[in-house]
């Protein structure tokens, strides 16, 4: 393993400080337990916007602090979600009269944290609601699993959600917000590498040289299925027909397509990708009116990437539309 | 050793040293149906309990348990955080304001425990969880309810073994594990293995 | 080889495709040769600021083309130079009578092919002058070789130059400012991994399990020195010394601290960088008062990353604050 | 073959096929001391002269040098292209209207090439780069002079062999290898190379 890191376990500690000093200006790290907040937190009379979840996603979550989107961001180990303790800081530190939402990725391990926290604030009289995000076509749903997991919806969720709570709607309205956001959100994701942890050293699965692994997830959990390696128009052609199939999203829908980089993938491969499902969808009939492209939500240095679709109304484009200002999306500020 | 808080504060350093050892084999079974950090969560879970116990050991043996508990889930995190921390909780609770630990009492505590875990958690048998580890063990432990604190949680760590090795054939339906579906029989889940790990440090501390 | 590709010969065009759906409102694309134009050029009365170069180094250029930085970009196939006609085509589709800056990077192919695009223009009567930008402190620099190459500084210059262009400078104005700019700039780089060049296939240099390449360039050319793999405190105290004792930087400088992805590395490690860079630099008294943290000029895959010092004065700070709005920097607008 | 617009047509095939068959070759060399692409940039250049020629061939050798130099300055990009471009412009040039290339006028053009290449280039003989295999090619030329095109030609190949052979040693000092220093010694010059080659094919199709 070859990484600029100093001692593994200190990872996440030095590089919330990095973060820390190059955005002074948006928001402000705590340490031991970790926390991201929005430097002018608690924002008076306003709904916080919580999220978190295991470190090594970057810029998700602590990258979406800022106005317009996040209030706290709760940073766990290198994929490993925090503990209850932490989470409940981020909510002590941001959360009025008005409420939090806590977003939370379907994550047995976020689910229980979260959980957890949000029964502790409830017992101080703070109003706290979660809802989880389960988003990835890759994984069966049924209640006789974990569930689906939350993968890419999640930036666009938190960014829907921090906008309505910016420009001041209540807290049932913001959560009622998410939950149709959820509800019309899907995800896949593939690999073509593997992520390395720094404290395990070594990849996190082995692939071959042709192998490609389809529907993985963000913390290199093996995915639906291994295929070999084949073209760029075959393979979003693949992931297109697996996240376009499931709502379904049919001709005539409005959509949001983010196209996401999940680390390690060259800029130039990203657009290329994302140029092919723009042509497949048009194919469809289906309008993608807004899209993103990048790396914002990864999984370490991993290749790969992930397309998410979110249906869009004119609420949903407004509020997506809306200024935000933090250190991985900025606009209108 | 007697079942006192120093006894129990005695097995939780052995059950620390144990995680220690095995952290890799924990990561490693973690890495192939999870995301490899299982080993890593324990043990600074642990690492932290052994700390927090040189700062003062808690009078009785609920109050050890419930120290383990508040550390575990303040400081391993993942699922496995919660569902320990829960288990050590519910054993507190059984374990009232007792001095030392009876045969009745361990039982009662064990027993709180797989509940807890499944309160928590929503896991049934058969799902490939550390519940297919407890299960076997509580049961195991009350087959032996007329033996010495030793006999039952060595009792429950045969037991504890019996149902990681079982976790091998199963596909899993709970946790990370459950995303890969078939293609994660053959592999131990990771839980069940740590959980008989726990029991049979705990087992060997009681000797 | 496994990459998000159809034909290797089309990567370049296929990825500009998609760069150009997803940000119409800001740019158009043009096909063989290749062209990277603002959607609303030419600006009337505005100088032209035009760069390029080499594929593979995403965003640079492309991303960069918009309201307040380039007013187009040349991108020649991946690592190779554009050719002299790509560049007279972005001359023609953005200069008028304010005439045009090149931002050209010291390489010889680039240097050889503006040069001669420069002269096609001088003959159109289009005033356009040249700079060359030098700024890798790795490079012995000496006038019995290519001398310097240009990096991880381009980005600075072109968003200080784009900024000066878009408040109405003059050309005169606008070409003093990048030597200036190019005079106080300086940057090195590392790589842990190679990048693979689509066309080639196999890996750009093999570099040991534990090795680093200290000084390496942006095209996967090797660097000053091999040396066994180290803790990020001493590989990034090697990178501030490097660049440090260039110009020099001295106690009480204002400066910009620029930490670059090479593309492949986490930003989990990025933020990491950047603070250790930081706490150095104010050891030495060295003041901080801007910061740019991401993958803005890239090796394609590579791993690694790169430290850019630019020292400000308030000019350059003003034009660093003015508001720019392109598919990979973003502010005020 | 006769040294008309028809032969040079022929010899520029010639050498796009030499080139394809070591544009690997010529990408290695590259790799290692540059950035892996001159085997691909001049596949692409010569591979777009074919193209141009299948459109029609201009009237006179210096024609068809021309079409090679602006087709080279228009595709190729990198240091080569605009090196080898002016090297073919310069040589077109001094071909004036003639029908068919002589001895005196081969040399003439031999010489403006490289004359060209230093003038865009800079680069001297000993920097490691074309120049060193165009310098020796040229006095091999001249040595022959007595000869027909085709010992010409294969004098001027011979010298650049020997030339490109001589940059092994060489500390580049021009050019993406020179950022290597010292620690391109051991390795061709990728141009040097191929300007080697390029002059092999031309002596075999003047054959
Ligand atoms: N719903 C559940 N009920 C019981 N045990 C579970 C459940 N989900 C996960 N586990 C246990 O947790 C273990 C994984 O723990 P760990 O790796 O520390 O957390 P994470 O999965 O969040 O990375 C699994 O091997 C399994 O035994
Ligand atoms: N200044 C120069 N003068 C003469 N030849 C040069 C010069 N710079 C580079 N070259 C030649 O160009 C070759 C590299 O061409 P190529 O790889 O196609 O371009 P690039 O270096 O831009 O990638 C070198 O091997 C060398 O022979
Ligand atoms: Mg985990
Ligand atoms: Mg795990
Ligand atoms: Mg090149
Ligand atoms: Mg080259």
């Amino acid at each position: 393993m070859k990484k600029i890191i100093n001692d593994p376990a200190a990872v996440v500690a030095e590089s919330l400080r990095g973060l820390a000093v190059a955005h002074a200006d948006l928001l402000r790290v705590r340490d031991d337990p970790a926390l991201v907040v929005r430097a002018d937190a608690p924002v008076a009379g306003k709904v916080a916007v919580v999220s978190g979840g295991g470190s090594g996603h970057e810029p998700l979550h602590g990258g979406f602090v800022g106005p317009g989107m996040l209030d706290a961001a709760v940073p766990g180990p290198v994929f490993t979600s925090p503990t209850p303790d932490a989470v409940q800081g981020a909510i002590a530190a941001t959360t009025g009269p008005a409420g939090a939402l806590l977003i939370v990725k379907n994550y047995t391990g976020d689910v229980l944290n979260f959980e957890t926290a949000a029964e502790l604030a409830a017992a101080e009289d703070l109003d706290v609601r979660s809802v989880v995000i389960d988003d990835d076509v890759a994984v069966k749903d049924s209640t006789f699993t974990a569930g689906r997991r939350g993968v890419g919806g999640t930036v666009l969720l938190e960014k829907i959600t921090g906008a309505a709570a910016e420009r001041g709607d209540s807290l049932d309205a913001v959560e009622a917000l998410a939950r149709k956001v959820i509800g019309q959100v899907r995800s896949i994701g593939v690999a073509l590498s593997a992520p390395t942890v720094p404290h395990v050293g070594e990849p996190s699965f082995d692939l071959g040289p042709d192998e490609i692994e389809f529907g993985i997830g963000i913390h290199g959990e093996p995915g639906r299925e291994r295929i070999p390696a084949e073209s760029a128009d075959a393979l979003v052609g693949r992931m297109v027909e697996a996240v376009v199939s499931d709502l379904p999203f049919e001709s005539g829908d409005k959509v949001l397509l983010f196209t996401n980089s999940m680390g390690g993938t060259p800029q130039l491969e990203l657009y290329l990708a994302h140029g092919i499902a723009e042509r497949l969808l048009a194919e469809r009939g289906i309008l993608v009116e807004r899209r993103l492209v990048g790396p914002y939500i990864t999984s370490l240095e991993m290749q790969g990437i992930s397309l998410t679709l979110l249906k869009l109304d004119d609420e949903l484009t407004q509020l997506w539309d809306a200024p935000v200002r933090t250190p991985a999306l900025r606009w209108g500020i | 050793m007697a079942c006192t808080a120093e006894g129990v504060a005695a097995a939780l350093r052995a059950a620390a040293e144990v995680i220690a050892e095995h952290r890799t084999e924990l990561v490693d079974l973690d890495r192939a149906i999870g995301d490899a950090d299982h080993g890593e969560n324990l043990s600074r879970g642990f690492t932290a309990i052994v700390s927090a116990l040189e700062t003062g050991v808690p009078e009785t043996p609920a109050g050890v348990a419930k120290l383990a508990a508040t550390t575990l889930i303040s400081k391993v995190g993942g699922a496995a955080g919660p569902l320990y921390g829960t288990a050590f909780l519910r054993a507190s609770a059984k374990l009232g304001d007792a001095a030392e630990i009876d045969v009745p009492l361990l039982l009662d505590a064990l027993r709180a425990a797989l509940e807890g875990v499944q309160a928590r958690g929503k896991a049934v048998g058969g799902d490939a969880t550390m519940v297919d580890a407890l299960i076997p063990a509580v049961s195991a432990a009350e087959g032996a309810a007329d033996g010495t604190i030793a006999d039952v949680l060595t009792a429950a760590a045969d037991g504890a073994d019996r149902g990681a090795e079982s976790t091998v054939d199963l596909i899993p339906r709970k946790g990370r594990a459950s995303y890969l579906g078939e293609r994660a029989v053959g592999h131990m889940d990771p839980g069940a293995r740590s959980t008989a790990l726990l029991l049979r440090a705990f087992a060997e501390a009681a000797r």
